[in-house]
């Protein structure tokens, strides 16, 4: 069963102290935290097989590639990719989303076409289009946002319509918290003959997440969102759409055979592997889902249903705080971004701090949309497995001092 | 919940240039025009200033959105720059940054800053040097340009 | 002064048993192992001040961002480079190649133009250009390798001319051993106002690199070979060459502003470092840069020239092996590639890993210079700090043994 | 220096068909032509092969360039499926494989494989079961093709 102490106890850095105050991590959607089990997988890489993968017959590098592929295949299962071949190892979601917009998004979209994005994408989501759009002279279109957070589906039949070469859709916004419907957007895309990618970034670490189900083309996560390191992120890929493409970064690992002046091309994943990989990170991103499935994704899940049902609760109780998104939690991911109309949310970022709690506050990296709300910035508490109600209530009360310390000048 | 620590930080006068900024207007006609924007978190400064005969600036307004220390410090500095010639406000900005990266200030420096000097307390707090500064930057940008 | 025991020791893995042998690893050009103050490095990011960088205004968050410009900075004064800024990070060699190929070539480079590379360059400095070439109409060319293993600097005249724009060259061969004449090659390019990338993988973690004073515009190097973990390599630019360069991938840190239909840029380094960076592993390239200057790049230098030196002059008694480059230990970096007309050189490796003696053998990802001299294989033993010469004897030893187990059936 | 357990993967046999490769050469006009190679190794095996009407495999050749159980391992496949049908040379690369990949293997498998047998020293040796395995999906892919 689940037990809150015993996975607190297993993250070292929950120990810590800051400002005097013990730690509360809240800023779970910008990165998570990594467990011991983590941890000491990447040191056992290097203190037991470090070594190149793929190039060698010694038996460390024999070890190294057995590992590195073992962790491939951990994470086909992870999302139920239908073979380890369709998981590329990249550097984290946003070279992934490149990864896509450099080599079946230039080699498929022409003049005239259309790419469906959302309001509410990450910079990584939105960024790597315009300069697609900009290339190929399609034309780049947003899934317009509702007040109440939600993507406005009344006018999807004309925006994803015959001209719609791919749909790329964030699964979780990291803003707004926002569930959306993936899946019945698909569905819309496979329709009119496009392709769809779901960023996947605060999906695959809250809940589970199921590419066969979904039926989507590209899905994309990083690492380090899902108690792994920073430098391994994964592109998922149907075979049939990128089986025969060209390839993105060129050199070692990617290549069949070099001549001086052209060469010929590895299969998947390979192919898109360029250079030296960082197998080291995906054997702890490996450990990381082990970890994650001895608890069950479900789990995961609901217990952050529950932090974030009573979150949205608790932040009712906060004078000048209005919190940004669905109201619902069961449309909601684990975050809460809010917003004051007294002050601004790095000056509450620094009076938390104080006390040792971490929130994040900024655009988030999802400017326009911050922009389309009339907001420059906003706060954000982000939840994961080892974070408590116990928290919650040390948020809000602080929270609460915060606004009491700003607003103490106004009636003066 | 005491936040002794933090009133070094939020002094009542920071506090007071946040809530009720001075010189809030964005002069039209200026001869100085400079824009200031922290990519990481948002915080901009837009900055206008007009120049008399003998290049004195005579009139200063901004516009800006952010946390409370830069916001403070561009108003803060509005009133600082007022009257003074650009070489003064580029003396001005040399001292500010050192005093920012946490350079001791001699008297004469200090008298110079005027109530500027409060807004030391942020050298305590790294991560919020930057939001003190914006405008400042901002600042020496526009007088850069001026003298090409 | 240079205590080998007392290094050796510093390494977790050198320890290991491999078939029942004590691990022999000379396999150091393909990736290098890691001292227990580089693992110690690593783990405490994550035990201690874990979380992403650049964004927040947490304590957390703050001393991220301060270790990684710290790791920065470090790497900027271990090649001399002028500022922080100049300094890029990236995943490894390959990235960076294909970071420089794809803003400022195909910026910068047109029809009729010739890039110049080598006929010994790795697949990562050669293939990034033939796609360059074909992208662009420029023309790639190749500075001969003479039979010793050098650059045949015979037709250099004719070769940098007036048409070239770049001139992308391998430091240290990781194949052949030789240590080319980037300097001299800078100069020249520079002449006749083309560019000089140095693919600096091989000479970075093993000789002293000074930047200015080579007066490249581009460096790569991994940090992998250096001591530190695969997810983290470098790019060196010359601000004044990529200050006002457009973006490779795009998402977020890199932006300025953005709107649904548009974005602006961030300044260098981050506008070419999208979404979040390696963190952890450029903390842990710093403190493996931090290992190495308390030994001091020219004892490295030395003690590898030493070893190779001495490995040079054990392999004449070796019949049926013959050793490939340049036969002047002081015109070589620390490694050594040789091949048998009898014995296949994975044959050889396997025999080598059964006694726990690791080198490398294949093409090493220089296809073409192997086609050159009609070999489709080869065998590689290269050396860094931790190595000894009596590691060079057992291989010695053994190799011997091999050649004589191989060849038994020949004479029955 | 003994290496006994490296007896197990270079058999007399197999360094016998290193050195001496049989049927070692490209026919002309061949019904089958593939060509495999390990991008990794850079081991390489070019397959020819010519069947009479009854669709036997009456004459095989090929060349190549690796190490020795790449080459050993066409060589000998060279001779076991000489005289096979496609079908029959099919079901053998099923149970080579399968050997290769640790199956357990009944008689009448055994007795199929003939002398291949001796190849499952190579199993001990993870990383060289890719190069024994090279010749055989160069088969397949040629009968696959074949088969079409
Ligand atoms: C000379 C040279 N260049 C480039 C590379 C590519 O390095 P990486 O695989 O780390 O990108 C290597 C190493 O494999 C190398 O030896
Ligand atoms: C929804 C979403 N997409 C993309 C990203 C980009 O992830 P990364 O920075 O790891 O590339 C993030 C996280 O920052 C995110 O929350």
């Amino acid at each position: 069963m689940f037990n809150s102490e015993q996975i607190r106890s297993d993250f070292p850095i929950l120990t810590r102290k800051v400002n005097g105050h013990q730690l509360v991590y809240l800023d779970n959607a910008a990165t998570s935290q990594k467990p011991r089990q983590v941890i000491d997988a990447l040191s056992s890489v290097y203190e037991q097989f470090n070594s190149n993968v793929h190039r060698g017959v010694h038996t460390l590098s024999m070890e190294a590639t057995e590992h590195y592929e073992d962790a491939r295949r951990k994470v086909a299962e992870f999302i139920n990719a239908p073979e380890p071949e369709t998981v590329i190892f990249v550097r984290n979601t946003t070279e992934a989303i490149n990864l896509v917009a450099h080599t079946w998004a230039i080699q498929n979209i022409g003049p005239g076409d259309e790419i469906l994005t959302t309001e509410m994408e990450h910079h990584s989501n939105l960024v790597p289009w315009q300069k697609v759009a900009e290339m190929t002279g399609a034309k780049l279109r947003h899934i317009p946002v509702t007040d109440t957070g939600l993507l406005d589906t009344s006018q999807l039949d004309q925006l994803i319509n015959e001209k719609t070469r791919l749909v790329a859709v964030v699964h979780v916004s990291n803003f707004l918290g926002t569930i959306n419907p993936v899946k019945d957007l698909a569905d819309r895309a496979h329709a009119v003959g496009a392709r769809i990618l779901i960023d996947s970034a605060q999906s695959v670490p809250h809940m589970p997440v199921d590419v066969i189900d979904l039926d989507c083309d590209f899905l994309a996560f990083s690492g380090h969102k899902i108690m792994a390191p920073p430098g391994i992120g994964v592109l998922y890929c149907k075979r049939s759409v990128i089986q025969d493409m060209e390839p993105f970064l060129r050199g070692g690992e990617m290549v069949r055979e070099v001549w001086f002046d052209h060469a010929t091309w590895n299969d998947i994943p390979n192919r898109f592997e360029a250079g030296t990989p960082n197998f080291a990170d995906a054997v702890a991103l490996g450990a990381a889902i082990d970890y994650l499935n001895a608890i069950g994704m479900e789990q995961v899940r609901s217990h952050e249903m529950e932090i974030t049902k009573y979150g949205l609760e608790a932040f009712q109780s906060l004078e000048y705080l209005k919190i940004l998104g669905p109201a619902d939690h069961t449309l909601r991911g684990g975050l809460i971004a809010f917003h004051s109309t007294e002050i601004h949310p790095h000056d509450l970022g620094t009076f938390l701090d104080q006390k040792g709690i971490a929130i994040r506050t900024g655009h988030h990296c999802v400017m326009p949309m911050h922009r389309k709300i009339g907001l420059p910035a906003s706060g954000r508490a982000s939840f994961y497995i080892y974070n408590t109600t116990e928290e919650i209530d040390l948020l809000i009360e602080t929270l609460k001092a915060a606004l009491t310390y700003f607003t103490k000048g106004s009636s003066s | 919940m005491a936040s002794e620590s933090l009133d070094s930080l939020y002094q009542e006068m920071v506090l007071d240039h946040y809530k009720k900024p001075r010189n809030f207007r964005l002069l039209e006609n200026a001869d100085i025009h400079s824009e200031g924007f922290n990519p990481f978190c948002g915080d901009r400064v837009v900055l206008t200033a007009k120049l008399d005969q003998q290049g004195i600036i005579s009139e200063v307004g901004f516009k800006g959105e952010g946390c409370a220390i830069s916001q403070s410090s561009a108003s803060m500095m509005t009133e600082a720059i007022q009257n003074r010639t650009l070489a003064e406000a580029k003396e001005l900005v040399t001292v500010f940054k050192e005093m920012m990266q946490g350079k001791m200030l001699d008297q004469k420096e200090e008298d110079g800053l005027g109530s500027l000097v409060i807004l030391q307390g942020v050298r305590e707090y790294p991560v919020r040097i930057k939001c003190a500064l914006l405008t400042w930057s901002t600042l020496q940008d526009a007088i850069l340009e001026q003298e090409k």
